[in-house]
């Protein structure tokens, strides 16, 4: 593979899915961990249909999380409307993690941590006291 | 001054928290069986957690990434879930085997049937992990544990016959009476207790819990560099105690109460006291490490919010999973499951699935992206290849030996 | 559509010969590129975050399905022997860019006539880049 | 890395199994009835060191009774073992009947020395009958063809 010959240079910073996004943490504001990114969201692409030259690439449009990994670990696909988003443009920074502009609190992905706080450690006595 | 005094008791804990049920059960019933014979495996286990904790304690203060995040993302989640599985599992195994550790203990002190202290000591252990701070849990249970160091004193008060001990550990042969199969899978029992994942996972996310950064390197290599051999020491202390007293009269190593026999036959009662406590607080210790292993795992697989250093309510998911983990324990412990053998068959799986997070380490040990100017060195990566080596080869192993001797029996 | 449904296809050439699977895909961040499709920029508001990801190209192995572990990289070479072996693993590995995608199915994508691979390895990060 | 292992691991599990097959069929009945009287040894050794420790002064009630409780528990084990054996000669049969009468005695002296320490009595009797028993077993290892 080392013979062939570099690609042409890229405008931007290059990102190899696999590599820089899926299976990276993402934190929030406040870097309190939110989710993985257990799957990318891109721009549909149709499907048996032959892409005309020079027409605009697909672009991530989202974060997935949640059930969607059950289907990349055993395969199949989720049904659309379970599929949790975190938006591409709430994402600020990528590095080692991928940072969002917002409160973890505030999105959908969250959900089960807010209902174990709720229903589970909020009952349990000094859940809410820092250990001492 | 503090700063002399903060390594002080750095290295004091990481001698009481190197010795766990595993490492108890483990050296005594080879000194039993095998004398000394065995001290290389040990050696070999001790040298294998210096390197793998430093690693990925390194990997944690510099890139503030845990184990279990790096398992995840290098490995994707196929083989990452694969890994979570087989590590939780050993994780749930080790921490039911220290809570029928704890509860063995307190038979010991009391003679009271350790059925009955499992569910005070697995409540016990939640209270703790509920609500007590991370370096206070790890201060008090590794300075206690110290007391431990009665083993040691009890070999120079046995006044055994030197020559023949440093002939048995420097010339390992097989004893008559043993096959050579057993031999080798208690080496991989002794390679495996020393170096058990979840010290690993527990190491690498406590210097995020302690928020290390680059600076606190130096002091945490120290620590293990001194505080691991020291306790690897105290390891070869039992073996040897066992080999004087045990091995002589034919006494194969099956429960705790024959581990601390040698003490009372070198110190007494004194000794004894002094081996109880030493033993509850080691082992007490040991279940902390492996009850937030198993939660610090599985919330990293799937990043969710996780540690002791923020509210119970704002890691809510981790909490529930250490709670269900520590069910899980009772519910084997109660089925009447010997908890001796739970710990033997324990330090045999942690071999078979350490190659799963050695390899991400020394993978992300060597990438820039991570660890910028601290990344291994030509040495480290020599020794860690190597490792990953003599990894393997116990990995794959440990199984047919464990058929082929009857574990050992 | 989701970007998993890209990764694993299985890769062909303009004569219908099997070239092997879609291992990653590579994104270009930023970057004055091409204007933004109309319907992501609507649905995501592109460029507010870490600006737009846009689909660069594919990595296609014809051996292993299997993640590079990092090493895909330039600067990523040790240990010499895991890098060997990932190398061996990934012999022929190479990069499409997405320009040459002529048609993607359910289950497989074609590549256009005179598409030309280049070498699938990623120039050294830039010092700083990514790092906390 | 990971996909070269499916088909060797497959190999290597069958290998295993046919290894432990070969390996576990050489234990003959004599050998494992052996392992029994080994086990049993050992059980009847704890429990004359955990008292002999015990009338010194050493070790406490706790310890010793704890000790006395296992070595029973390992007799049971034994003994459980031996019985399961599945032998086929009248050699191997009356073989079995003596390493389970021994057992059964040594069972009987560990918690005869029970009884004395819960009572207070002396436990010199029960060490010695736990001595000359170590002597027995021992003695019928060796008839077995325990190596050592």
């Amino acid at each position: 593979m080392t013979d062939l010959p570099p690609p042409p240079q890229a405008t931007g910073r290059l990102l190899d899915a696999q590599l820089h996004l899926l299976d990276r943490s993402v934190v929030d504001r406040n870097d309190v961990p939110v989710t993985t990114v257990d799957a990318l969201e891109i721009t549909d692409i149709e499907l048996d249909a032959p892409i005309p030259r020079g027409a605009p690439a697909p672009v991530i449009t989202a974060l997935l999380s949640g059930p969607v990994l059950a289907t990349r670990i055993f395969g199949g696909r989720p049904p659309r409307s379970r599929l949790e988003r975190i938006r591409w443009s709430d994402v600020t920074d990528i590095g080692i993690v991928l940072k969002l502009s917002v409160d973890g609190d505030s999105l959908a992905v969250t959900w089960v941590e807010r209902w174990m706080r709720d229903k589970i450690i909020a009952r349990i006595p000094g859940g809410h006291h820092d250990p001492e | 001054m503090k700063n002399l005094s903060g390594f002080a008791l750095g290295i004091l804990t990481a001698i009481g928290a190197f010795v766990d049920i595993g490492d108890l059960v483990t050296n005594a019933v080879v000194g039993s069986r095998f004398g000394l014979g065995l001290t290389w495996a040990l050696a070999l286990g001790v040298a294998g957690i210096l390197l793998f904790a430093q690693m990925s304690g390194r990997v944690a203060a510099v890139s503030g990434r845990t184990i279990f995040e790096i398992v995840r993302e290098r490995l994707g989640p196929r083989a990452g879930l694969a890994n979570l599985v087989g590590s939780t599992f050993i994780n749930v195994m080790s921490l039911t085997a220290q809570v029928g550790g704890i509860a063995l203990a307190l038979q010991l002190a009391s003679s009271v049937d350790y059925l009955l202290w499992v569910p005070v000591a697995a409540f016990g252990l939640w209270i703790v992990v509920w609500r007590t701070k991370f370096s206070v849990l790890e201060n008090v249970t590794g300075l206690l544990g110290l007391t431990l160091i009665v083993f040691a004193v009890a070999v120079f008060l046995l006044g055994p016959d030197w020559g023949s001990l440093a002939r048995q550990a420097a010339l390992p042969a097989v004893p008559s009476g043993e096959q050579p199969a057993t031999y080798w899978y208690y080496a991989i029992a002794l390679f495996g207790a020393s170096m058990t994942p979840y010290e690993v996972f527990f190491y690498s996310s406590g210097a995020i819990e302690e928020k290390w950064t680059v600076k606190d390197l130096t002091r945490s290599r120290i620590n293990v560099l001194i505080g691991f051999p020291l306790g690897g020491l105290l390891s070869l202390s039992i073996a040897a105690g066992a080999a004087i007293v045990l091995m002589p009269q034919s006494i194969q190593v099956t429960s705790l109460s024959q581990v601390v026999l040698p003490v009372a036959a070198a110190g007494g009662k004194v000794a004894l006291a002094f081996v109880i406590v030493g033993i509850i607080a080691a082992i007490f210790g040991a279940a902390l490490e492996t009850t937030l292993s198993s939660g610090y795992t599985i919330a990293q697989f799937f990043g969710w919010s996780w540690g002791k250093f923020r509210r119970p309510a704002n890691a809510a998911r981790f909490h529930v999973t250490m709670i269900l983990c520590l069910i899980i324990g009772i519910a084997v412990l109660l089925t009447r499951a010997d908890p001796v053998l739970i710990t033997e068959y324990s330090v045999v799986f942690a071999a078979v699935a350490l190659p799963l997070t050695y390899l991400p380490i020394l993978i992300v040990a060597n990438d820039r992206q991570y660890m910028g100017e601290h990344v291994n060195g030509k040495a480290t990566n020599a020794l860690g290849v190597g490792y990953l080596v003599i990894i393997m080869v116990a990995a794959v192993a440990a199984i047919p030996l464990m058929i082929i001797t009857g574990a050992g029996a | 559509m989701i970007l998993n449904d890209l990764l694993g296809l299985d890769v062909f050439d303009d004569r219908g010969e099997r070239l092997g699977k879609v291992l990653d895909a590579r994104f270009v961040l930023g970057g004055p590129g091409r204007a933004a499709p109309a319907g992501a920029a609507a649905g995501a508001g592109a460029g507010a975050g870490a600006g737009e990801a846009r689909l660069e190209g594919l990595i296609i192995s014809p051996h292993s399905r299997h993640s590079y572990l990092g090493y895909e990289r330039l600067d990523m070479n040790s240990p010499a022997i895991i890098n060997a072996i990932l190398g061996w693993l990934h012999r022929g590995t190479f990069y499409v860019q997405w320009d040459m995608v002529e048609r993607v199915t359910a289950h497989e994508l074609h590549l256009r006539t005179g598409y030309r691979r280049f070498d699938p390895r990623l120039p050294p990060t830039p010092e700083g880049e990514g790092r906390p | 890395m990971w996909h070269v292992r499916t088909g060797r691991t497959t190999a290597a599990a069958a290998l295993c199994v046919l290894l432990a097959t070969i390996l576990s069929g050489c234990a003959t009945p004599r050998e494992q009835l052996g392992a029994s009287v080994t086990q049993s040894i050992s059980a009847v050794q704890t429990a004359r060191l955990a008292i002999t420790l015990n009338e010194h002064g050493a070790s406490t009630f706790a310890i010793t009774s704890t000790a006395l409780t296992d070595a029973l528990s390992q007799l049971t084990d034994a003994a459980h073992a031996a019985t399961e054996l599945d032998l086929s000669g009248g050699r191997d049969s009356s073989a079995r009947q003596a390493t389970l009468a021994l057992i059964r005695q040594s069972t009987d002296a560990v918690n005869a020395a029970r009884e004395a320490m819960n009572e207070r009595r002396s436990l010199y009797e029960a060490r010695t009958r736990l001595g000359e028993l170590a002597e027995t077993l021992t003695a019928e290892a060796r008839r077995l063809g325990v190596p050592g």
